[in-house]
């Protein structure tokens, strides 16, 4: 008699340690390797877009904040730009200059998430509270700068809630020499372990043209060797002035494009990020962080597609305004809702331990994805 | 053969660079605090449970018109001419009953963006987090200084007021047609007495 | 690197019969209006061409246009119809950095659009997500299901549509409970 | 032990409840402890505080977490294989408490002086795998199957380069039996068997280096046995939420804990008697100065508790260093490495024996 086999559908999530969220994941299995994976979305469906359709320009702030939970600053940031880009509004320097140090700052405490998370993907533990606990310096600034620790609604079309404090300058350098030597310790403890460096070369490997077709954007596309940033190669706000490098990946230990390329990439990432901040954070000019607010925003008739680089891609606000006051429709190129798409792909024929590593390596938050 | 014995090396040789750093950090302070007992000053701007001045709020409804997810409520009711509703801090005259101002802090999202229109600035952010509770209802404030009571008799008075209004404008648009000079001044005192 | 009067033209000279129209009367964005059912033909083209080579679809957004007719229907809710449904692609070439928007509007009693999922694997989800927002139709499309809202969502029930109504119940829920 | 207790009582069935039940005295306090040391070494390393409300630095906090568990309801899901599910933590922890009855704690206790220690507690140490496979099996739940599965192949592939390394150490010292093992690394610690055995000569210079390679291999090989990070396949939480123990709640769940804690000690006695002396003191006996005999056997359980513990200590040192390896190369680790290196340091070291 033949024995008779049958596929294992295993369920992950939406509730699992390592979905980085309410995301399902439905596993085809043969023994422990992956045939398919099937990712079901909308767990954390919030009618962002639904929402705005009711909202002034300026209560829609508050809603991006809530999308990627993880990079505020930046989500204003995007929408912010793309709003100012359709009133063809002109900022004042320093609000630049101001809105670009938040941005790295998000960055930075972006990408500590990421890593630490990532970290505790493979089972280091240690690593992520050591992220945390420096991530933790970035909120101070920012709880000093506008009294929130998570959701900002900081950056205004035209301006900023509030001017930075008066000591912010003299903390975000202490913060800087304070966190370079974190990054190296962070390299010897978990980047080039050998059982981490095991577990993520050659593991999820995207070559480059697969990235391309799925619009996979950010730090991920960058380690399947494409030096592709938005900030410099379609600039917008003032990174053009900012002598910083792309990293890309090298396949340092396995293959172009593996799960330890796009996360150290990441770790590549935060070094160039001190060094814009470096730059940006002695040439602040003086001025009035208010002044360029429009008494009401009402953009005249039109479309809108801006995209900035946001900690996890390229993050798209898609703007059709109908004159009023309220925009007709706001749809968000979420960076983590099409990197995600890409999971299938990666993770045909690993192993179960895998898809946690190719799925932290891809970084995603749900709030994006569902939004 | 190298390979191996090179991935052997690495292996233990990796493992004790991070048990030293790990030992390294069991001799560091903790940068955790013990919660209820030790709390971490919050900084000046910080964004926490709003408040509201009642002394100060003339009822404008600005806050709740620039709230994204509609979270105060505001009723007005015109005051009388006669009522005095006290001066604001920045010299303004108080034209309004406010019979209502709740706030509903279970939808309240802490954007602060009620706190800039406001004209008197009577509605800010405090630095109470503290302040959860088992049921939902009573995350609803109330702000208002007057009971639904008063608030009821408030807006009674000004429908008498503005009945009477209408009354007497009537009768005076009937007297203005009959005889228009003398009764004007009587009819200013009517209104006086009506709103008393 | 070229401007969208150019790629305009060259996709003119290319496909002469299809519906093409530049619009540059709008702020900000030039747009190339396509005919929905040549939409795929023409992106295929668009991501071939040796001097356009838009190698990435950045963006697709389905749209509510809400320009037809808004009448009541009998249980007295404002209902829109006749009009069109679009869809914005957002292009971008790696190779050249040169950027194309195009859009395709079907009617809204019948919204169907040409799927190029095949073109740019991106399209995958973002069509699944304008079929379940805006209930576009994307033809030849492998896996059209519901993506953001529940599977057993109300069929023909699209919320991003300007004129849609609550549902008042939900699996026998009362919504909102 | 036992004899002791038999004259004593003069009935064999007293003694034998009697002395069964002695290690239970051991193991429990020195699980809470173990629970408290885990919490507080994890915290510090990470720049936290730990538990710091119930007693001293916490130092209640597992009593207090252990009345937790007690009044937790015992969740058993309607589809799981009851009597196994219910069975299988006791088979857990009986696994463990038997490797106890063989370990000598000072010359003066010994549950039982197996001439065959080793070899019982190789034997018994497998029972583990029947618990944890029983668990997974009857939890009804993938998560726990394959957390099960795992552990099996695991355990039963680890034990290969146990039983070699613990078989080079036969080889050397001609003895099976623990206490016979300590007996001979006598007090001083260069007589222990990781600097060479108490023997001077060429022999105990030649077989240093193969004692310390021995050493590292039966530490990493208890290491995966007792299923600690980076081994911990089997509870991974990451991957399978919390593996063969997924579906249990409540003082079954506790029972897992409790055998877990229980085989960190007793690997970690393991291999202090082997290599680090057992019970014997590094630096001579108090005892012997003071010409107090009575106080030796105590010394001796003092130092036989402080070299478990410290091991017990690396152990989670390592766990809140490392990453966890995945399931192939957790085989690849054994096949590949542990076993062919155990093999060449067996023959070697039989070689030093026979010059």
């Amino acid at each position: 008699m033949a024995l008779k086999t049958q596929e294992l559908v295993l369920n992950m999530g939406p509730q699992h340690p390592s979905t980085h969220g309410v995301l399902r994941l439905e596993l085809e299995l043969e023994g422990e390797v992956v045939t398919k994976v099937i990712p079901h979305l909308g767990y954390l469906h919030r009618c962002f877009e639904k929402h705005t359709e009711a909202m002034t320009y300026p209560q829609v702030i508050p809603y991006t904040d809530r999308m990627d939970y993880l990079a505020s600053m930046y989500n204003n940031f995007g929408y912010v730009v793309a709003v100012e880009r359709l009133l063809g509004i002109e900022v004042p320097e320093r609000v630049e200059y101001i809105r670009v140090i938040m941005g790295e700052l998000q960055r930075i405490a972006s990408h500590l998430v990421a890593l630490g998370t990532y970290g505790l993907d493979i089972g280091a533990f240690t690593p992520f509270l050591y992220l945390f606990r420096d991530r933790e310096h970035i909120l101070n600034l920012f709880e000093i700068t506008c009294g929130a620790r998570l959701l900002y609604n900081y950056m205004w079309i035209g301006g900023l809630s509030h001017d930075i404090p008066s000591d912010f300058v003299r903390l975000t350098k202490e913060f800087i020499s304070y966190f370079k030597p974190t990054i190296t310790e962070l390299n010897e403890l978990l980047s080039y372990n050998k059982i981490f460096i095991e577990r993520t070369a050659n593991v999820g490997i995207l070559p480059a043209d697969t990235a391309i077709s799925y619009g996979i954007t950010g730090p991920n596309l960058r380690a399947s060797g494409v030096q592709w940033d938005v900030r410099k190669d379609d600039t917008y706000s003032i990174y053009n002035r900012f002598d910083f490098e792309i990293p890309v990946g090298k396949g340092w230990f396995g293959t172009l494009g593996d799960c330890w390329d796009r996360y150290y990439v990441r770790v590549l990432e935060m070094e160039e990020s001190l060094k814009i901040l470096e730059q940006a954070i002695d040439q602040i000019p003086e001025g009035d962080v208010q002044s360029a607010i429009p008494k009401r925003i009402k953009p005249p008739v039109g479309t809108i597609y801006t995209r900035v680089e946001n900690p996890r891609g390229e993050l798209g606000y898609f703007i059709i305004s109908d004159g009023s006051v309220n925009p007709f429709r706001i749809k968000v190129r979420a960076p983590s809702f099409v990197n995600l798409s890409v999971l299938n792909e990666l993770c045909k024929g690993h192993l179960v331990a895998d898809v946690v590593a190719i799925l932290g390596s891809i970084d995603i938050v749900l709030g994006e994805i569902d939004r | 053969m190298r390979e191996y014995l090179k991935n052997t090396w690495l292996g233990i040789w990796t493992v004790l660079v991070g048990m030293k750093i790990t030992f390294k950090h069991l001799f560091i302070p903790a940068v955790t605090i013990q919660y209820p007992d030790v709390k971490v000053p919050l900084p000046e701007r910080v964004r926490n449970r709003l408040y509201v001045n009642m002394d100060d709020c003339i009822g404008c409804d600005q806050c709740a018109r620039a709230c994204p997810v509609n979270c105060i409520t505001i009723e007005t009711v015109k005051g009388l001419p006669t009522d005095d509703l006290g001066i604001t801090s920045n010299g303004k005259k108080k034209a309004l009953w406010v019979t209502k101002f709740d706030i509903d802090f279970a939808k309240c999202c802490y954007c602060q963006l009620c706190v800039f229109p406001c004209p008197t600035e009577c509605i800010y952010m405090t630095d109470i987090y503290e302040f959860s509770e088992f049921k939902r209802n009573d995350l609803h404030y109330n702000f208002s200084t007057l009971s639904t009571d008063e608030g009821e008799e408030k807006k009674l008075n000004w429908e008498k007021f503005q009945a009477e209004k209408e009354a007497q404008k009537a009768a005076a648009a009937k007297q203005k047609a009959e005889k228009p000079a003398p009764e004007k001044k009587e009819s200013t005192d009517k209104s006086k007495s009506a709103g008393e | 690197m070229k401007n969208p009067a150019e790629i305009y033209d060259i996709i003119k000279s290319n496909f002469p019969d299809g519906i093409f129209e530049l619009n540059t009367s709008l702020p900000v964005e030039p747009l190339i209006q396509v005919n929905p059912m040549k939409i795929h033909v023409v992106s295929e083209f668009l991501r071939d061409a040796e001097e356009l080579k838009f190698d990435s679809l950045m963006n697709l957004s389905g749209v509510d246009d809400a320009n037809g007719e808004r009448i009541s229907d009998e249980n007295g809710n404002e209902i829109i119809k006749g009009g069109t449904l679009s869809v914005y692609y957002h292009l971008h070439s790696f190779r050249f950095n040169h950027k194309i928007t195009l859009k395709v509007s079907a009617p809204r009693e019948n919204p169907e659009v040409e799927s190029v999922e095949n073109i740019w694997k991106t399209a995958d989800w973002h069509e699944r997500e304008a079929f379940d927002l805006i209930g576009i139709k994307f033809i030849n499309h492998p896996d059209l299901r519901r993506i953001l809202m529940p599977y057993d969502w109300e069929d023909g029930s699209h919320p991003l549509r300007k004129d849609y109504q609550n549902p008042e119940f939900y699996q026998g829920m009362k919504v909102p409970y | 032990m036992f004899e002791f207790l038999s004259d004593l009582f003069g009935s064999q069935i007293i003694a034998a409840f009697i002395s069964a039940a002695l290690p239970l005295v051991f193991i429990v306090p020195f699980v809470i402890f173990a629970v408290w040391l885990e919490r507080k070494v994890s915290a510090h390393m990470q720049d936290r505080l730990g538990p710091m409300r119930v007693g001293w630095h916490g130092w209640l906090q597992t009593i207090a977490d252990f009345f937790k568990l007690l009044q937790k309801e015992d969740i058993v899901a309607s589809d799981t294989d009851k009597k196994f599910f219910n069975v299988a933590p006791y088979i857990v922890f009986a696994g463990t408490y038997l490797v106890f009855a063989a370990l000598p704690f000072s010359s003066a206790y010994i549950g039982t002086s197996l001439d065959i220690g080793l070899f019982y507690i190789i034997a018994v140490s497998g029972l583990v795998v029947i618990g944890i496979l029983m668990a997974g099996w009857a939890s009804n739940n993938k998560y726990s199957l394959y957390g099960a599965m795992r552990s099996a192949a695991q355990i039963v592939s680890y034990e290969i380069p146990t039983a070699i390394v613990i078989l080079s150490i036969v080889m050397f010292t001609g003895t099976l039996s623990l206490s016979e093992i300590s007996d001979n690394q006598t007090a001083y610690f260069w007589n222990w068997y990781i600097f060479g055995g108490p023997d001077w000569g060429l022999t105990k210079f030649l077989v240093l280096p193969f004692m310390i390679i021995g050493f590292l291999i039966l530490y990493i090989s208890t290491l995966a046995e007792v299923n600690r990070t980076p081994f911990d396949m089997p509870e991974a939480e990451s991957e399978l939420v919390a593996g063969y123990h997924t579906e249990y709640s409540g003082i079954k769940f506790s029972m897992f804990f409790l055998a877990e804690y229980g085989n960190m000690f007793a690997v970690s006695a393991i291999v202090s008697v082997i290599f680090f002396g057992g019970y014997q003191s590094p630096i001579g006996y108090l005892g012997d100065a003071l010409a107090a005999n009575w106080l030796i056997p105590f010394e001796q359980l003092f130092w036989f508790a402080a070299k478990g513990i410290f091991f017990v200590f690396v152990q989670m040192w390592l766990r809140w260093t490392l990453p966890r390896v995945r399931v192939d190369q957790l085989m690849t680790l054994c096949w590949k490495y542990l076993i062919p290196y155990s093999i060449v340091n067996l023959i070697i070291i039989g070689i030093i024996t026979l010059i």
